[in-house]
């Protein structure tokens, strides 16, 4: 059953040490609020698994910012200097996981999968001490899983069951991070009643939500 | 001895009664679809259909029948204020990725281990997997629904299957109008038996050794 | 380039012998006319890949009364008399595949997956013969992909684009039979111009969809 | 010598010139966005940026920016009419199943092999992988928009990249300030050289060996 929580309460579900997936691409999309309340509430040691770690300033680098992450799974950092200084001080340690694999390793969680046959990064440093297998004479990679204790994600709008959905290319790693933890705490603009969402619409079904934040509250 | 339907009535109540406030459930086709009609008061459950629902509501009335809305044994539907619909990709990674608090399915043969079989009597009648072997892996309770015994009186509760299996140490409770057995790592564990016959007959109609170990519970 | 055919047009694009994808669920979500045309034209020894053979009488079981249909992978045949008898005199070769493991092996070939790791009918006939791979005491099975030479779908509404929108539970196996070919021919039951539809809205991008059918033409 | 901007309009133009009709693209940040300035008269192509979008449109005039809709760098972008939105599972499904006809990425290598460098300069910058991995290896045809050398002019083509990979023998056709060059089982082959330089100071500046089996075209 989905609760409406604060962010202050949402940021409590963190414990310290625990691995936490945060959604959005370069900040749009990112549970912004949510973010704001885990960086006050002083949340440190943790492991994040994110598409980039967005901007020094917006998004998800102000966990890198406020130092509260020691480890993560990441696309990319380019649009980040201050998680670029703390890669190469080796204050973070980063493993660089394709952006598509994200997604798929992440579903794998969510799907009750074991693992993925992937062309991706065949020849490249992503593969190494991964098995493999060939097919037609194309290789592939195995890929496992990827989870956390808690995902936090960005909805336009919920309904009290938790059905969501987004806005435009806000959508991006939202729902499929939907997926990839136990706990799913979803910042969102608007709460509506069951009924006010069309079944046709919905984008996330409330079964993958466990809390619904609104933004500010 | 009770006639089928109110068997099937027994086994729906009985089922019902295990469901939690906000449970995700998935009902299989035949016996279990009983169970929607039997949520006790004060709870409210939401029924997926794998074919693409969550918040599967109750059959439409004669007329209002939408051939868009259908439950996974092709009757028709309604879907209550709050459901979604989606692809049976997304439909089959909730059931598989454990959103799905429980499934009810019919069984032909369950198993001390918690094997079932439901798809196949070989040579004979092969219906197919459908989703089964998706849900009994997937749910988090997986329940088997059946009559204690096939059409003549010979068990469908046993040591081991010998029908091709569904699925694998995947049942966690078998309901059937004769008795609720729970299965554990030790054997099936006798937990209550219908208030129309007794644990004796209930014995006697079990092809696998029942744990009986504390008080047996009755339910009508 | 999307293309608008007939569907007479569309059934000769489906090669003798070939192997077939065709959505709907017990019916629902099936392309009811691309296989009228389909039966009219007498395409035979086709290779059908489907999550069931529907009912003798309606949707995909047409296919199977006319004896268009050597083989198949479905999950299910227990509403279809035909298919059945077909099955038990050996005319009709059936794999059976889970439902959920028949979406994710034909989205392998759709996203250029090898194959995954499936919990699906471990310890049942479904495993036999496949490779395992073992991971904190569960057993997975390596599951291939599966993939069409075309595929036939069924949706709501179109644009020129090949932008598709389903109706309700209609919806189904179709997004992902979508990719599921590199021919995807879809019937729907109206055509709309670009940007009739919300970008939002859309469920199956155009560049999924090769040819158009409008329903009866 | 070009000076940076007639460099980005000579690589963009000429990249362009490869698109047909109805293609489905996919430009990297930075130098290859300059391919959408220049599609031909009397085609269409359809641009998908992997942060969900198909039909990306050009940038908002200055004010009407959404914050939802940007490219993959961060730019502020329109919709086309007949565009759709979805998620970036969806968006690397089409890109790996070969629904995207052509990627132009940047490249800080490439060489003889069609194998590029892109990701990582181990100890100095490593902004990290992004989608190009999924890309190269997706996208039917895979094309290097670079300068033909760095900034102290050494090669940027060389017969094995020394940088770690993103690729594996996936790019298709390099596309630099000096030339146009295919990758073909036998090595890379110059198709053209622009009409600024010639043959033999791309071969020069080029750290590979140069196929020439035929008239070298010229553009410009």
């Amino acid at each position: 059953m989905v609760k409406i929580i604060s962010g202050r309460e949402a940021a409590a579900l963190v414990a310290p040490g625990s691995r936490i997936m945060v959604s959005g691409f370069l900040a749009c999309g990112a549970p912004g609020w949510l973010l704001d309340c885990l960086v006050e509430a002083g949340v440190k040691d943790l492991h994040l698994i994110a598409i980039s770690t967005d901007y020094d300033d917006r998004g998800i680098g102000r966990l890198i910012t406020a130092r509260a992450v020691k480890s993560c799974q990441v696309s990319h950092i380019g649009t980040n200097k201050t998680t670029q200084a703390q890669y190469k001080n080796k204050e973070l340690e980063i493993e660089f996981v394709p952006q598509g694999i994200l997604m798929e390793r992440i579903r794998c969680f969510g799907a009750g999968l074991g693992g993925i046959f992937s062309p991706v990064g065949v020849g490249t440093p992503v593969a190494e001490g991964k098995e493999t297998l060939t097919e037609n004479g194309r290789t592939y990679i195995l890929e496992r899983p990827i989870c956390a204790d808690v995902a936090l994600i960005k909805a336009r709008k919920a309904d009290t069951l938790g059905n969501l959905v987004y806005s435009k290319m806000a959508r991006n790693s939202n729902p499929i991070m939907a997926m990839g933890a136990p706990i799913t705490i979803v910042e969102v603009d608007e709460i509506v009643e069951p009924g006010q969402i069309d079944p046709e619409e919905v984008v996330t079904p409330g079964a993958l939500v466990q809390y619904l934040v609104r933004k500010g509250a | 001895m009770l006639d089928r339907d109110a068997k099937k009535v027994l086994i729906g109540k009985r089922i019902a009664q295990e469901l939690k406030d906000g449970d995700y459930v998935n009902l299989g086709i035949g016996l279990p679809v009983e169970v929607a009609n039997h949520i006790p008061e004060g709870i409210r459950v939401f029924f997926q259909s794998e074919n693409g629902i969550l918040g599967a509501g109750p059959a439409p009335l004669p007329g209002q029948e939408d051939p868009d809305l259908i439950n996974a044994g092709g009757g028709s539907i309604t879907a209550i204020p709050g459901a979604s619909y989606f692809d049976s990709f997304l439909s089959f990674s909730l059931i598989r990725g454990g959103h799905i608090n429980m499934t009810v399915l019919g069984a032909l043969q369950v198993d001390a281990r918690g094997n079932i079989a439901n798809w196949s009597i070989p040579g004979k009648l092969v219906p197919g997997i459908g989703g089964a072997m998706d849900l009994v892996v997937g749910a988090k309770q997986v329940v088997a629904a059946m009559e204690h015994t096939d059409k003549d009186g010979n068990p469908k509760i046993l040591e081991a299957c010998t029908l091709p299996l569904t699925g694998a140490g995947v049942v966690t409770l078998i309901v059937t109008d004769m008795a609720v057995i729970r299965v554990t790592p030790a054997g099936l564990r006798l937990c209550e038996v219908a208030s129309w016959t007794t644990v004796d007959e209930v014995v006697a109609a079990t092809g696998a050794r029942l744990i009986i170990d504390g008080p047996v519970g009755t339910f009508a």
